[in-house]
């Protein structure tokens, strides 16, 4: 399945990791607080509407 | 359509809920293109492309280490242009925009830094070299710490948006300053960046060439970390315009109450 | 100079604070600002100072014509008081601190620390340093906080020896202090929102 | 503009106005600069070019947070914005009388410290040279910093961290003339970017510091 890294699978296989765990952590960091923001805001205009 | 109608349209997208439609109509666009390009791209490079000569294996990690990069400087660009727009023609969208781009430049620096350094190891032996274009990278990486930060400690939103952008423009012109600094200090390691040389592309450049087998996936990948920005920054953005509607009717609740 | 206003909104913090304000100041008169806290009081008196924008409306006669002091004096406690007048006289372009020391009695203080001074002493020192910029029109926020009865007698003769002289004033403050002139209440004119449906109309 | 520098300067030497402050800073890391490294004065007069310039640009950092504030709290900055004064004239001289107080006798202390750190003769000249040349944009830039970060509470580390980056440069160059003089090397080229650098950012750092202090007073 995985091709021969040879001597460097270490440096490459950790640069992957690295590289793909920062990139889902800031996706899904950015859509963890979209979507609370979201909420927020429909909650904050909902309360407007009714307060007038 | 002539320029001048295109380019006013244009302006409309400055229209906070107009973007916010806009965005989110083409947003599933660019996400799936976005992961569909970079998970080709990495799967074709990482499995079926040979090593390097020279570099073995470790060549495989160009297919992070070099799109990342490229997204690092291209986001501050971009910020310094919105910050630009929001300082002509005060456009909320523009500046929350820059905002919303900047963690993304910190990531992307933070994943070619680090790429760079597991990369750096094998090949020059040392985890970190004060190279002139990794140095370089390290301090726009404080220049991108330095402007999340001033973001996050002004409450008013409209004197944190001037603040920052002049900080951005002030700061492009100091990290240029310091690029030809740090090149003059240390002439470096550092291979040329290759990449997008016509050489490199026709193959004529034997020297520091990146072969065509190793650039078309190089490619895909670099087109998916563009979509993937794409899509970031109108996503984030999105969050920041909801924010700052927040922000504006909590306070407006304030006055009125 | 006559100051005019007409049809001023400001904002503060991008929210529109008081709208639709019109009002004038002749030479000779003082004008009162009253209303309650966080109306927008400080924000009209800073934007008539050039400090800031307006949202919309002009302002008419203001142009180098204001000497703006906000809650806190602009007095540098380590200088003697001739120090801190003749500074601002310099700034102001200016000459002659002397009649500012002779109309708030600050003779005897000349070669005082401002720091040494009683906080009643302090607000005179304060209203000379406004006198010394030749300026007509002042424009005091508060200038009342932490006086007792007495200094706070003086302060009134001190800007009707101003208004004497042709000047004007805009004080923002509680109290009446027997000017004469008009009282603005700012209440009435505080900005009602945007209806919330409005997106862009959030955001200015 | 003469009286903005002189009230600057009386107030800096005036008892609790911080003159000599930065001066002390700059002795301080000197000395413990041997106890970090070691007394071998062969690494000493190695290090000493960079180890000078990076304790005379801390010393320079240290001061900047009261360059603004002190003003903006007693409302001085109000009556100054309305002065006949440009507000660009009055953060030049805030500058200028902060590079008198706290730069110019960092670039006199500097060969003194030098003797404790073992700089070899050569690089004495060169050392003050740089510092002398090198300052003034530090003072600039400093006062950028502080007219960002004038209005906030807790500004004194991010006006740290904003301000670092955009002295790069300044170091960079300052730090390789001290070292080529001290190694008797040519010092031409990064000298004369260093001039390059210190006379663009005072020609048109003021501009973006007026700007940026008319935002915060708003």
């Amino acid at each position: 399945m995985i091709p021969d890294l040879g001597k460097y699978a270490d440096a490459v296989l950790s640069s992957y990791a690295v590289s793909i765990v920062l990139l889902v952590a800031l996706i899904a960091f950015s859509v963890m607080r979209g979507r609370k923001v979201r909420k927020d805001m429909e909650k904050v205009e909902q309360r407007m509407s009714r307060n007038g | 359509m002539s320029i001048a109608a295109k380019a006013n349209a244009l302006w409309e997208y400055a229209n906070p809920r107009k973007f916010l439609a806009t965005s989110e109509r083409v947003l599933p666009f660019f996400w799936i293109t976005s992961l569909a390009c970079i998970c080709v791209g990495l799967i074709w490079g990482f499995f079926f492309t040979p090593d390097d000569y020279k570099q073995g294996s470790t060549v495989k990690i160009i297919y992070l280490h070099v799109p990342a990069a490229l997204m690092a400087i291209n986001c501050w660009l971009m910020m310094l242009a919105t910050s630009l727009v929001w300082l002509v023609r005060r456009h909320h969208v523009s500046a929350l925009a820059a905002r919303a781009a900047a963690p993304i430049g910190i990531v992307m620096t933070l994943i070619a830094l680090l790429t760079g350094a597991i990369w750096g190891q094998p090949m020059w032996g040392t985890w970190w070299a004060w190279d002139p274009r990794l140095t370089s990278f390290l301090i726009l990486f404080l220049f991108y710490l330095g402007y999340v930060a001033l973001w996050e400690a002004i409450e008013d939103p409209d004197t944190a948006a001037d603040l920052t952008s002049v900080l951005c423009l002030v700061g492009s012109v100091f990290a240029i300053l310091s690029r030809y600094a740090v090149n003059f200090w240390n002439q470096g390691l550092h291979q040329g960046a290759s990449v997008m040389r016509a050489a490199a592309v026709t193959g004529t450049d034997t020297e520091e060439k990146v072969s065509n087998i190793f650039f078309y996936p190089l490619l895909v990948c670099i087109i998916g970390f563009v979509l993937l920005f794409i899509a970031l920054v109108l996503y984030r953005t999105g969050t920041e315009i909801r924010a700052r509607r927040i922000k504006a009717l909590m306070a407006r609740e304030r006055v009125s109450g | 100079m006559t100051l005019t206003v007409s049809d001023l909104s400001i904002t503060r913090g991008g929210i529109p604070v008081l709208e639709g304000l019109s009002f004038q100041l002749r030479p000779g008169k003082a004008l009162i600002l009253r209303g309650p806290n966080g109306i927008g009081k400080t924000t009209l008196l800073r934007t008539l100072a050039g400090l800031q924008p307006p949202l919309e409306g002009t302002i008419e006669g203001a142009e180098d014509q204001i000497a703006y002091a906000a809650h806190s004096d602009g007095l540098k406690p380590t200088l003697t008081v001739t120090e801190n007048l003749t500074f601002w006289a310099s700034v102001f372009g200016t000459s002659g601190i002397q009649s500012a020391l002779d109309a708030f009695d600050l003779n005897e203080l000349a070669d005082r620390h401002a720091g040494n001074l009683s906080a009643g002493q302090k607000r005179r020192l304060g209203l000379a340093r406004m006198l010394v910029t030749g300026r007509p029109i002042w424009m005091l926020d508060e200038p009342t906080v932490s006086l007792d009865k007495n200094a706070v007698q003086m302060f009134a003769d001190a800007v009707r020896a101003h208004l004497a002289q042709g000047g004007s004033a805009l004080i923002a403050t509680h109290i009446d202090l027997g000017l004469d002139g008009e009282v603005l209440d700012v209440g009435p004119n505080k900005a009602k929102p945007k209806p919330i449906d409005d997106f862009d109309g959030g955001f200015l | 503009m003469i009286a903005l520098l002189l009230r600057d300067l009386k107030l800096a030497f005036r008892a609790g106005g911080g003159f000599g402050l930065g001066l002390a800073f700059f002795l301080i890391v000197t000395v413990m600069v041997p106890f970090a490294v070691g007394p071998q004065s062969s690494l000493l007069s190695t290090i000493a070019p960079g180890v000078l310039w990076l304790g005379a640009l801390l010393a320079c950092l240290l001061s900047l947070d009261r360059l603004l504030a002190l003003d903006w709290e007693d409302g001085s900055l109000d009556l100054l914005a309305t002065a006949p004064l440009p507000l660009e004239s009055v953060v030049t001289i805030k500058a200028l009388a902060h590079w008198l107080t706290t730069g110019l006798p960092l670039v006199l202390a500097a060969p003194f410290l030098g003797v404790l750190l073992n700089l070899p003769v050569p690089g004495f000249f060169w050392l003050v040279i740089s510092l002398l040349i090198g300052t003034p944009a530090m003072s600039v830039i400093g006062t950028f910093g502080a007219a960002l970060t004038v209005g906030l509470k807790r500004g004194g580390l991010l006006l740290s961290l904003l301000v670092l980056p955009l002295y790069v440069p300044t170091l960079i160059f300052g730090a390789e003339v001290a070292r080529r003089g001290a190694t008797e090397m040519e010092v031409q080229t990064p000298l004369l970017m260093l001039a390059g650098i210190t006379a663009a950012t005072i020609a048109l750092l003021p501009f973006a510091s007026a700007a940026v202090l008319r935002i915060n007073l708003r």
